[in-house]
């Protein structure tokens, strides 16, 4: 049961984690960004090319979060800028960008299964248990991220910038607010998260070109449901990484891995604001 | 894979596509692989062990006084690619013969083309069982040969009694397990679960959860080749899992790759590195002077695919041609010794194998703990019995 | 030609903007001297908040020049138009309904400590604001959601105030407060105003000069002291 | 439904001579190419095996069952406006059915009709499943992605879970099959993707592919035009599912062999890479496109697989960031130029009276009941309890200051979903919870403050598609004649329009537009009219000439006219009743009189009313 348990919540919080970046970008820009599946790869690369070059493991995650806020910088100006009033073609367009990165990386290390080296192994005593050290690791910064980017958004000035644009954007920039640098920084953001979050679940997986899209699904539909706010995007990482949790272990580990995107397909239709907490 | 080998490939395929004139002179041999995908962590070093056969036939004259040419082309490692793969090498590329490793899913997927194209098509890589072909032959190990040494070992070794099935939800995954559990229970041992994931899953999480709440006695794994290999053996590593742990579908040079987490893992195969014969110690220098520093970790999958190219060889000239229905007559009755002795396909064009039971040691070698001699295949196809 | 000794604060010149195909202003110029506060008046529908979103860059102007200063911010981005100078308190969606008093008010100064050391300033003005801070802007009575829309645009310390229909919908005390706190923002800081009004009263007595705006171009301009122009003006405005 | 009303037959000849013989009429001209394509088409099929080696033929037989399968998606997507992922489920759909029928129950010309059959009615049960979920009224189009998303993801899970029935991921394959020719699998896959195409030519081109392309270009518009937009969008769905699993079940029958692949989302978006990249609502751009990078990527998957797929990946995000509409229009319109042969052909529609409808009004309550109708937005009240009545014959203007619930109470009136609270009564029934096109059958026609009508299609589409609720849309061809009631006519005459009835109404000047948006909503002959600001922008003469019209509406057709106005000049004139709105509530209802001398209107206007803070 407390195994049961403990597999609910780091699910819940993998899932939040590698969902972050992609809310992120879809709150301040409403445009949703398909090739999150392609960061987070680039993330597990950026892991593999941080523990090859015989730097401590635990390094890979924040190198990934620099490398992806340059790279999405760069990105948004290039690629993203054209498609604001275009959400659809965004998609696509993204979708697009997706390949082309992993058809780089391709190139770059081959297409080949891969491994990077673990931050830490084996399990810790959890109670009258014991757990995956780095599932709780991860969960752990999960927890941290959510906090951080609430932090981010209540507590600075650009989170009230951020804030200002996606309520109301020609208010914002009525009032000064560069809205353009806004949505730039912010997509810069959830490329990095999205790196990052690769690189915390390499670990667990190993690194190959398409490693990241089985997840790009999933995170999609948790973003949708979520309606793009931190603590419901919790709360339906919570309650549909759960579903899959006990779908996989009481039904079959293979309904299981629908179990996401049937509900939330349900759940929009129902309510389409989703789980929106406000 | 590098810059360097791709280019390689894109040399030869374009070598293949302008050597239209010179087609008459040389033998092509097709070798679908899944350079990407889930084959792709064993993929590399079957094109290797090819790339030595094949120069060293040419170097001694070749094939009826023809030189090989080798055509390599990817197939994903599933069906779609494999279909694509199999078009380009039978119809493209007309070649001779097809020699190759690969995931059932894309055998099954070239086999209608081989038919079709009515070439000879030697299977290199253990597999499921029962698959037959007019046009196929087989030179590795079926769940018959494989299954027991470990189970036995498990039975024998750490009385066990429970058993925990995982695998990849795809022909090889559920072919090898519904075989295990069969076998298991005939020899009076239960088993407590047996879970699949797709092949393109990597989140095991629930199913180990399920297997730690079973508490089995021992755990048997048969999982597509690369990632969920990988994803597999290291979620149950992290999730501390230390039960006996025999893993059907992992070679040496996965082993290796995989580091810490797979000491410890039980596999059966027909070849070791550390098989002690002339042939084998021959290969390996032979190897490791040609690849040097790049040199994929020789295994049961490149092994039998280096045998294979060989035993062509040996039909080929017996038949005294190229011809395929000649070559399919003479691949029954050839033998060929190799890295891993003797091999004739004679059993329903399966080979009876030696196959040793390993343990990974902590340096990602194998260490050798007991040798079953000549184990038979088994009824495979009874239609070619005669 | 002679330039002024001052160049005026905003300079509208033969502006001609609108939707889609529509031609919503057709040619208007205006000219804000520094401190001067000018009402354009209009009946609905006539161009008034177009002119406004037309000089703040939210509409492209087809033809004619914006000026601040003497300096030309014709087709500048809105963002820029704000940060050359220029606050607007417009008509429709005025604050965020979601986001603290507080919040609405920064977002009106571009650095948090200008931000601080201004907020004092609204003691004398609207000092319910400062008592008000915490609370979600949305849930302000209408009034109130007034006197944010009005304060931020004082603590931006503009060169120019663009007011949109400030007025409607406001009780008479209500009203006069506004007056005081626009006069006092000229004599403060010498800011130039652009009242857009149906309110006659209120906009005569606020500005120093009208216009009057109808289909789009400016049809009567005078000063709004001028006795005659308040019963001249009714005729234009009435229902 | 498609029938023609008698007049018109009689008109038809006239009309078709009346274009002469040189003109090209669209209709005949789409009939024209379709058969010259189809002809062309079916000799590049006969002579391919003769020309081409196996191996190229191999491949191009899967590359013109996709093809087929492409075509469906150029029609969701590029001619409706529906991004769909989920194109490939139904090829997966149509495959599996092969290959599970052929694997576990049986072989031959039955079980093969049967499988084939099943796979074509099960695809076409899903696409309207899935339809049905993803295009309710008020659906965003994003999540009709989703849905198209979540869709073959879906079906691959159950696939998977099939284990040992469905070959769970290694799939099926090596179950009996007709093993032909590989000649005779060509001229199949051939003849079904010339058939596939011609009938998509022409129905993309014909009055209900007119109506596709309105969808797509402003889907609200149509709906408040009475067209079930949601029931097209299903059909639609349904229909090229069942072209799709068509597809699939060719597909899988001659390559023997199925995987979850085929029903899986990459191939659904490889679909619409395809797609892209050989121009989006062309259909034999995404064709062509299908064909050429799918051949070509089998010939090079050996040599390059990564820098092709690279240089796909890099054409596709550069089309679809710099041209939309992808390669083929560029390439069109350069052959354009190059024959010098203008992109507009003038219309051959022929307008005509629609005769007066025979049904009175008599002994009918008023056309317009509202009881206290409320709107609220979380706790903002834009309209609260408004209660009038609007009387036939009579106009009936809606005046009061900005943010008044001008517009919400004409959504209110023509959504049923719109209003919070209270009744709306249309000719006695209560419009309920019914979507616009719903309200619309009831006979409410509304017109709405912004010009944009739909961009792409001509003066004459737009009559025609105004019609639909009438005369409905024909399938495979365009109607020559349409008629329209006699006030709509004026309104064409009166503005010029009859005259462009060929020419894209982005063509057109702002007082044709509120011209022709008037007309268009005339044409559905509505019993009450909602006009919310129609003269908005427009100079005094073309005020004075709608005013007319408006007029002459209420009195001598007997309409029910509700207008929103902000010119009180215009209202005074033309006004039977007033209502005057403030602050969501009604402040006050009466002849144009009363309103004018009312000292509470006059305060409001001027401002100077109180406003007690809630």
């Amino acid at each position: 049961m407390t195994i049961l348990a403990l597999d609910i919540v780091t699910t819940a919080l993998i899932l939040f984690v590698v969902a972050a970046g992609l809310m992120v970008i879809l709150g301040v820009m409403k445009l949703i960004n398909f090739a999150h599946g392609a960061f987070l790869t680039v993330g597990g690369y950026t892991a593999m090319v941080v523990t090859d070059a015989g730097l401590s493991p635990w390094l890979a995650a924040p190198a990934a979060l620099a490398f992806g806020f340059g790279a999405g910088l760069l990105i948004e100006r290039v690629i993203v800028r054209p498609l604001y009033d275009r959400p659809l073609d965004a998609i696509l367009a993204t979708w697009g960008l997706g390949i082309v990165i992993t058809q780089l990386i391709t190139l770059g290390f081959g297409r080949e299964v891969q491994f990077a080296a673990s931050p830490m192994t084996g399990t810790l005593p959890l109670g009258d248990t014991e757990y995956s050290a780095w599932r709780l690791v991860v969960s752990g910064v999960a927890l941290a991220v959510g906090a951080g980017l609430t932090a981010l958004l209540y507590l600075t000035r650009f989170g009230l910038n951020a804030r200002a644009v996606i309520m109301n954007e020609p208010l914002a920039r009525g009032l000064g607010i560069d809205s353009g640098r806004v949505r730039a920084t912010t997509f810069g953001l959830g490329a990095g998260l999205a790196c990052a979050a690769g690189a915390l679940i390499t670990p667990l997986l190993s690194v190959d070109p398409n490693m990241g899209l089985p997840w790009l699904v999933n995170s999609f539909m948790l973003v949708l449901v979520s309606g793009v706010s931190i603590p419901s995007l919790m709360l339906a990482s919570l309650l549909l990484g759960g579903a899959q949790v006990l779908v996989s272990s009481f039904v079959s580990p293979i309904l299981g891995g629908m179990t996401i995107v049937v509900l939330a397909a349900a759940l929009l239709r129902i309510n389409p604001k989703g789980l929106s907490l406000g | 894979m590098t810059w360097k080998t791709q280019a390689t490939l894109a040399l030869l395929a374009v070598a293949a596509l302008a050597g239209g004139a010179s087609a008459q002179e040389t033998v092509k041999i097709g070798i679908p692989v899944g350079l990407s995908g889930a084959n792709s962590v064993v993929a590399p070093s079957v094109v290797q062990s090819s790339e030595l056969a094949a120069e060293e036939i040419n170097a001694a004259g070749g094939i009826l006084g023809r030189q090989i040419e080798l055509i390599v082309a990817d197939d994903g490692s599933g069906a779609q690619g494999a279909q694509r793969a199999f078009d380009s090498l039978v119809f493209q590329s007309e070649v001779d013969v097809l020699i190759s490793m690969e995931t059932s899913a894309a055998r099954n997927a070239g086999l209608p083309i081989v038919n079709r194209g009515r070439t000879p098509y030697i299977y290199t890589s253990f597999y499921e069982g029962r698959s037959c072909s007019p046009w196929m032959y087989v030179n590795a190990w079926v769940p018959e040969q494989q299954v027991a040494p470990i189970v036995d070992h498990f039975m024998a070794e750490f009385e066990a009694k429970t058993f925990y099935l995982i695998g990849s939800d795809y022909a090889f995954g559920r072919g090898m397990l519904e075989f295990t559990r069969a076998y298991v229970e005939a020899n009076g041992g239960t088993v407590l679960g047996e879970d699949y994931l797709p092949m393109d899953g990597s989140d095991w999480t629930a199913i180990i959860s399920n297997l730690r709440a079973a508490a089995p006695d021992a755990l048997i794994t048969s999982t597509a080749g690369g990632a969920p290999n990988v994803t597999l053996t290291k979620q149950l590593r992290a999730a501390g899992v230390d039960i006996p742990y025999g893993n059907l579908a992992v070679d040496e040079g996965t082993a290796k790759a995989m580091g810490a987490d797979a000491t410890g893992i039980f596999i059966a195969a027909s070849y070791l590195t550390s098989i002690d014969s002339a042939e084998n110690k021959a290969f390996l220098s032979a190897m490791e002077a040609k690849f040097g520093a790049d040199l994929k970790t020789p295994n049961d999958l490149s092994v039998p695919q280096y045998e294979a190219i060989y035993a062509y060889k040996a039909a080929a000239e017996a038949a005294g041609s190229t011809d395929a229905e000649a070559v399919i007559d003479a691949l029954d009755d050839v033998a060929v010794t190799g890295p891993r002795g003797v091999i004739q396909m004679n059993k329903q064009r399966h080979a009876p194998l030696t196959m040793y039971l390993g343990q990974v040691l902590a340096d990602g070698s194998v260490e050798v703990i007991s040798t079953f001699e000549n184990v038979d295949p088994g009824e495979q196809c009874p239609q070619f019995s005669g | 030609m002679n330039v002024p000794p001052v160049a005026p604060a905003l300079e509208v010149e033969g502006l001609v903007s609108g939707y889609g195909g529509a031609m919503v202003l057709r040619g208007v110029s205006l000219r804000l001297a520094p401190g001067e506060i000018v009402a354009v008046l209009g009946k609905n529908g006539m161009g008034k908040s177009t002119l406004l979103k037309t000089v703040m860059g939210f509409l492209p102007a087809r033809e004619g020049r914006v000026r601040l200063g003497g300096e030309d911010v014709t087709g500048r981005a809105p963002h820029l138009v704000a940060r050359a100078g220029v606050a607007h308190a417009p008509q429709e969606f005025t604050i965020f309904q979601d986001l603290t008093v507080a919040e609405n008010l920064r977002l009106g100064v571009s650095s948090d400590a200008d931000y601080r050391a201004r907020l004092g300033a609204l003691e004398g003005v609207f000092p319910r604001m400062l008592e008000r801070l915490r609370q979600r802007a949305g849930t302000l009575s209408g009034g109130e959601q007034k006197m944010l829309l009005m304060s931020r645009a004082l603590l931006a310390r503009p060169r120019v105030m663009l007011v949109d229909e400030i007025s409607e919908g406001l009780q008479p005390t209500m009203i006069d407060r506004m007056a005081e706190a626009l006069r006092a923002a000229r004599e403060g800081h010498g800011v130039a105003i652009l009242l857009v009004e149906q309110h006659l009263a209120f906009a005569l007595s606020v500005a120093d000069r009208y216009a009057v705006l109808k289909l789009g171009e400016i049809i009567e301009e005078g000063a709004a002291g001028d006795p005659a122009a308040a019963g001249a003006l009714a005729d234009h405005l009435k229902v | 439904m498609v029938e023609p009303a008698p007049v018109a037959r009689a008109a038809r000849p006239a009309a078709e001579r009346a274009s002469g013989a040189t003109a090209r009429t669209p209709v005949r001209s789409a009939w024209r190419s379709a058969l010259v394509g189809s002809a062309l088409g079916l000799a590049a099929v006969a002579a391919g095996p003769f020309l081409l080696d196996t191996y190229t033929t191999n491949i191009l037989i899967r590359a013109l069952f996709l093809a087929a399968l492409v075509v469906g998606v150029d029609i969701l997507w590029g001619y409706a406006g529906v991004l769909t992922f989920g194109q490939s489920a139904f090829f997966g759909v149509g495959a599996y059915a092969c290959a599970l029928v052929f694997t576990h129950y049986g072989f031959g010309p039955g079980w093969a009709v049967g499988a084939l059959a099943l796979g074509v009615l099960g695809a076409a049960g899903v696409a309207a499943l899935v339809g049905w979920l993803a295009f309710y009224h008020g659906a965003s189009p994003l999540y009709a992605s989703i849905i198209t998303l979540a869709l073959p993801i879906v079906l691959v899970q159950a696939i998977f879970a099939g284990g040992r029935f469905t070959g769970s991921s290694s799939g099926l394959s090596a179950f009996p099959t007709y093993y032909w020719s590989v000649g005779t699998w060509f001229t199949i896959a051939g003849v079904y993707l010339v058939a596939v195409t011609a009938a998509a030519w022409l129905f993309v081109r014909s009055d209900f592919g007119r109506l596709l392309v309105a969808i797509r270009e402003n889907e609200e518009r149509c709906a408040y035009l009475g067209v079930p937009v949601s029931g097209v969008k299903i059909a639609l769905m349904a229909a090229s599912g069942a072209v799709g699993a068509g597809a699939g079940f060719g597909y899988a029958a001659f390559t023997n062999v199925v995987a979850p692949e085929l029903g899986g989302f990459l191939l659904g978006t490889e679909l619409l890479i395809w797609t892209a990249l050989g121009g989006r609502g062309t259909l034999i751009g995404p064709v062509l496109g299908t064909l050429g990078i799918d051949v070509t990527a089998s010939y090079l998957t050996g040599a390059l697989p990564f820098l092709w797929s690279l240089l796909i990946g890099i054409a596709f995000v550069a089309v679809i960031v710099l041209l939309p509409q992808g390669v083929a229009p560029v390439v069109a319109s350069g052959a354009r130029r190059l024959l010098g042969r203008g992109p507009a052909a003038p219309s051959p529609l022929a307008l005509a009276p629609a005769p007066a409808r025979a049904e009175t009004r008599e002994g009918v309550a008023a056309p317009l009941k509202v009881e206290n109708l409320s709107r609220r937005y979380g706790s903002l009240k834009v309209l609260d309890g408004v209660s009038f009545e609007a009387q036939a014959g009579a106009i009936l203007s809606i005046v009061g200051p900005n943010g008044a619930g001008k517009t919400t109470l004409m959504r209110c009136l023509s959504d049923g979903g719109e209003r919070t609270g209270g009744r709306v009564h249309v000719n006695g029934v209560e419009i309920g919870r019914g979507a616009p096109q719903t309200v619309a059958a009831l006979g409410v026609g509304r017109s709405f403050q912004n010009t944009n009508l739909f961009d792409t299609l001509t003066v004459g589409e737009c009559l025609t598609l105004a019609r639909y609720k009438r005369d409905g849309a024909r399938k495979f061809a365009r109607r020559l004649a349409l008629d329209l009631p006699q006030p709509a006519l004026d309104i064409l005459s009166a503005t010029g329009l009859s005259d462009r009835l060929g020419l894209e109404t982005r063509h057109l000047s702002h007082g044709m537009k509120r011209g022709l948006e008037l007309a268009m909503v005339l044409a559905t002959e509505p019993d009450v009219l909602l006009l919310d600001e129609p003269t908005a922008g427009l100079t005094k003469a073309e005020r004075t000439a709608i005013g007319g019209v408006l007029v002459d509406l209420a009195r001598a057709h007997g309409l029910c006219t509700l207008l929103i106005e902000h010119d009180l000049d215009f209202v005074r004139e033309i006004s039977d009743r007033v209502v005057v709105l403030h602050q969501g509530e009604l402040l006050m209802e009466g002849t144009v009189e009363e309103v004018v001398a009312s000292d509470l209107v006059k305060a409001v206007y001027a401002g100077e009313r109180a406003e007690t803070a809630p």
